[in-house]
């Protein structure tokens, strides 16, 4: 078991000849994961590395490959349109990898994909990991370890931060999934960690937040009420000034709402264990995985 | 993005909205003229991207020209929020009757755009929201339809019983709808909104901000920037394609990636130093974008250690070891430059550092600490 | 029991203070119609009548009368928004009687009121009687007697015809709705069907149909595999030329589409009665009243 | 509201559609001079609301001048399913590489516009939706979303293969649904849409039908009513606010609401008669409406008897047997006239027709079966 995906899930690569899509279709491949087709307009008919068969539209990539799942690496002005094409298309799973989509784009696609069902991760992340299985993303194969800690992240290298002082501590994972750092995104933390507990691999689960919005203060509480398995968080961004945007569109404190203190003082209140640094996570998760 | 309350009210006046004339001024003499111009009396205005305006002294009512001219020069090169005021709005002042708050935000937990008008206008909304939240009355906006009329004849009622005052008040609701959707806005205010004795609603002042992500297709929007209002550090940075924000520390940071350069920044200050800047030079492992880094931080005179917490997943190491090595060779920098790089080819990256004479470290913590003591 | 509405069913009048508006909320008043708010934006606080309080927004209505229906008198070009209003408000059962709706519109109010739940009837409709209990609309209280056989039509004029033809022979009617004559409505054959096979009250059913579109012919299908209650149709238009539109937008024959011919083929192959003539409806239906 | 050729070419231009040009002539010579300005090969059309122009012989091409004024001599004044055809459309020959047909209608099951493409186009399109119907391909357009760019580009994909033609044709079809949702339109096809040998792609005609309710808020669509092309009875109606179609019987009838209208006419044939008419007076009492009603039955030269068939729910009979008087009284007509009258104030208006010499009759079947009965 893991979440989302797994080995045998089949993914389509949309913008599969450009520098990114080629560049990680290729690193998918490598890692394991089942990737049946790409999709580049007007390049319908070619193969991909002599392998991977190639379409003019997601829709026939589906109906001759039986896709699943999409992937997304084509630039900011198409990508709410190639999310648009991979709802239409039957995939249940789209993951955006694309930064930069504007907020409008987003706030139109939304009811599109909760109209057919289709789960989005992203856009503006890394995608999703299922060590020793597959990926789907950009997350880096060679620093996980397969074993029982889920991950859920708003960041990239931050997550692959705290992936590193797991693996490195021997603590493994069982899935990594970076839900991008948005305003407005598909899977939350609170679809995670729902995910998270319904998930036999998982034993224990770590959310990485960070400033702007209040989706840590409720996948807190939602984690409170639901959450069975042990959980630390983290949030970055304690020292950001309030009203300037943190690199990721969505890290900005608004007025006195969305700042790390808030959210780690929600985790406190609600008992939840929450790390200062990064390492500490590792830390803390060593620490319970010794004791099971 | 931030665009200054003139620039706003271009924008408004664009889509029918009822705002009253106003022009620029960056000198007294200019604003004397403009008041002349109008007659009667008029509002100096700080244009500035810093709320509390008002407090701050940066809104005058001036008698007439000569007055204008008085509140201009108190106003222009007034620190607000730390920034400097360069250009003053002058414009007639209105009667006021009443005084609203009609404002459209992004919200996120809804995922929609959400209008707020409060009855309880001219004042800080904010605190409105804290001290008595029943008087601002909300209305989430599908986007797939958005402000429908009875919606916006809705939050009309809620401002205003006279029907005549209620269909001009929903004409400026729907105008600024249309001003926010167009312009690809995360947020679009008129604070106050003014019914005039004669019954005539009048948006006085206009706050928006711009989606950064819509800006390749606003290309009019994207040429309101004002320049002079970013430290220009944070516009080089820009403009070489690096998220650089100045900060009051001395420890210079150079990271890869938003949320790691975020923590890096608390991790500073966790171990007793004031981080100098949030930095991320993204994914690309580009020297030149290295290079511009390290020339803007090194450009920073309180800058006193400079950190690079790098972690190779798509980046590559050696690519970022080079990039150092190149950039430390073009730039002549006399501080002391700690190095953390761990990840994809980092045993590739860590030799070609060694070769140069710098040292490289595996461990975030123990980077930090170092930097963090490197500071004499 | 009966069909949609009853006599206890609060209702919300927008549109009261106009001329066809208080026409017939004063009929409907008159009818024995629980009618208890009256919305005319700017005649807030008002009575009509001495009696209805009228309000600003339905919104208001609704809140301060606990409306549960609306029924929509306001010109075409306002009427889309006051559906959209009503969906909004909280009642569940909107009548739209006002004809000329921009079939745009009504694209856009359709997805709106099932997102929401609400029930819509029309546009371009009489509205619905319950005789002896309630009417919502405009078909005359005057001509429907209490008795058990569901009507349900896309006429106004042809509709009250068959009724009297109904009274006439002494055969009464448990509900009747017009669900009016545009290509695209709310509440179709098949809902009222489905209602009138549950309705206890209800032991016939009659369907006056017309040109246009393939309504009466789905309603046909469904009826042969669900209705238990016998079943008699009726289609205006046989002598109708193809490509005009006969009054009603909905009303045109389009290719070889929508002809009586047609629509009266496929009740007659589903072994549904089919009356050639408004007044054998009244025979056809008062032989099954005898014999039960 | 039906609109020609031309002007459905007109809307699509002002939407940036690819369209050649084009004029109007009404006469030989000035499709001559046209034929003369364009040079090389035209084509001269029939602008008529009827379909199969082609095969009834009002398309022609012309190889010059004299060709083109030839073809509009041959062309003008044609009739076509029984209307006369009062101008030509005159416009260049295009070369053809392949044609197909694209399309969009309101689809009344789904209640949303559905896209339809062919590679067959050209040809009569019901017949390919009959014979073979995988040919054609459909997008359901969500009318909150509108069409698409990834179902343009696939939709495209299903009539070409060239990248760059496929790339023409999702920018056309994106127009042609601008073109449609902005007009109000119930139907909008070109048919065929044509690639050039040089790889254009080109719409050689256009067809656009417009919802009659739209007009309110369309006036120039509205103003491209042709006038001319309507029977001058219908025109006559239309501006009086009935509901008027003619037919080619000789018992005219006058009814209120069009299902009731169209009974009456079913009861009409059934009886052995034939109906002149579809005739709705609508709701009101008005007695104008019933002497313009009746002006326009006694006027066609078939009518033998004319039937009134009211019902009077919220109409009034005897607001209706007023009018009968009244009218009849303004004008003088030779004819049978048989009064069907039930429901609302029935006596009332019972006893104002026999006062005036008129029997009423109360059932439908037994007055339908009179004024049958009444033609001689």
């Amino acid at each position: 078991m893991s979440v989302f995906i797994d080995g045998e899930t089949r993914v389509a690569v949309q913008g599969i000849t450009g520098r990114d899509g080629s560049f990680h279709a290729r690193q998918m491949i490598e890692y394991g994961t089942n990737v049946v087709a790409g999709v580049t307009p007007g390049k319908g008919g070619q193969r991909f590395d002599d392998a991977v068969p190639v379409f003019d539209t997601v829709e026939q990539a589906v109906e001759e490959t039986g896709a699943e799942a999409s992937v997304i690496f084509v630039p900011a002005r198409f990508a709410a349109d190639a999310v648009f094409e991979a709802a239409d298309s039957g995939v249940g799973l789209v993951v955006c990898i694309t930064e930069g989509l504007p907020v409008r784009d987003m706030m139109r696609v939304m009811p599109y994909l909760e109209e057919r069902g289709v789960r989005l991760i992203g856009p503006n992340c890394p995608g999703l990991i299922v060590p020793g299985q597959a990926k789907i993303g950009i997350l880096p194969g060679q620093i996980v370890r397969e074993g029982a800690v889920g991950i859920v992240s708003r960041s990239g290298t931050l997550t692959y931060e705290v992936i590193h002082q797991l693996t490195t501590r021997g603590v493994g994972q069982s899935t990594c999934v970076g839900i991008g750092g948005d305003p407005i995104i598909g899977t939350d933390f609170v679809d995670c960690l729902r995910a998270f507990e319904e998930d036999g691999d998982t034993e224990a689960v770590v959310l990485i937040g960070e400033i702007g919005g209040t989706d840590e203060q409720v996948a807190a509480r939602w984690a409170t009420e639901n959450l069975s398995k042990p959980l630390v968080g983290f949030i970055a961004g304690q020292t950001a000034p309030p009203g300037r945007r943190m690199g990721h569109a969505g890290a900005i404190i608004s007025g006195s709402e969305g700042t790390a203190a808030e959210k780690m003082r929600t985790f406190e209140d609600l008992g939840i264990a929450v790390a200062r640094r990064p390492s500490e996570i590792g830390e803390i998760v060593a620490g319970w995985m010794e004791e099971a | 993005m931030n665009i200054h309350e003139y620039q706003a009210k271009e924008i408004f006046r664009s889509h029918g909205m009822p705002v009253p004339p106003g022009e620029i001024a960056t000198s007294p003499e200019a604003a004397a003229a403009l008041a002349e111009e109008y007659g009667g009396r008029v509002v100096v205005k700080a244009q500035v991207h810093a709320g509390g305006r008002g407090k701050a002294g940066g809104v005058k009512l001036a008698a007439g020209p000569e007055e204008a001219a008085e509140a201009a020069r108190a106003i222009l090169g007034m620190q607000i929020k730390g920034l400097t005021v360069h250009k003053v709005l002058v414009t007639p002042a209105a009667e006021i009757a009443s005084e609203a708050y009609v404002g459209i935000v992004m919200d996120r937990a809804s995922q929609r755009p959400v209008f707020m008008v409060s009855a309880e206008g001219g004042i800080d909304i904010e605190e409105v929201a804290r001290e008595n939240p029943e008087a601002i009355h909300r209305q989430p906006i599908d986007p797939r339809y958005g402000l429908l009329n009875h919606q916006a004849s809705r939050l009309a009622f809620h401002l205003y019983d006279d029907i005549g005052v209620v269909r001009q008040a929903s004409d400026v609701l729907q105008r600024l709808w249309h001003a926010y959707e167009d312009s690809g806005a995360t947020l679009a205010e008129v604070n106050p909104l003014v019914v005039t004795p004669d019954g005539d609603v009048v948006a006085i002042d206009a706050k928006m901000n711009i989606d950064d992500n819509e800006l390749f297709r606003q290309p009019d929007i994207a040429a309101m920037r004002d320049e002079e209002a970013e430290a220009s550090s944070e516009r080089r940075a820009r403009e070489a394609g690096l998220s650089y924000i100045k900060l009051d520390g001395n420890v210079g940071c150079c990271v890869n990636g938003a949320g790691l350069a975020m923590a890096t920044m608390d991790l500073v200050k966790y171990y007793g130093g004031e981080p100098a800047n949030f930095l991320d030079i993204g994914g690309s492992s580009n020297p030149d974008k290295v290079v511009a880094a390290l020339s803007i931080i090194g450009e920073d005179p309180h800058v006193r250690s400079i950190l690079f917490n790098i972690f190779g997943g798509i980046t590559r190491c050696d690519d970022v070891a080079n990039g150092i090595v190149e950039a430390t060779d073009r730039l002549e920098l006399d501080l002391p430059i700690t190095i953390r790089l761990t990840g994809t080819n980092e045993e590739e990256g860590v030799a070609i550092l060694e070769e140069h004479g710098f040292q490289a470290m595996i461990d975030m913590d123990e980077a930090v600490q170092r930097a963090v003591g490197a500071v004499s």
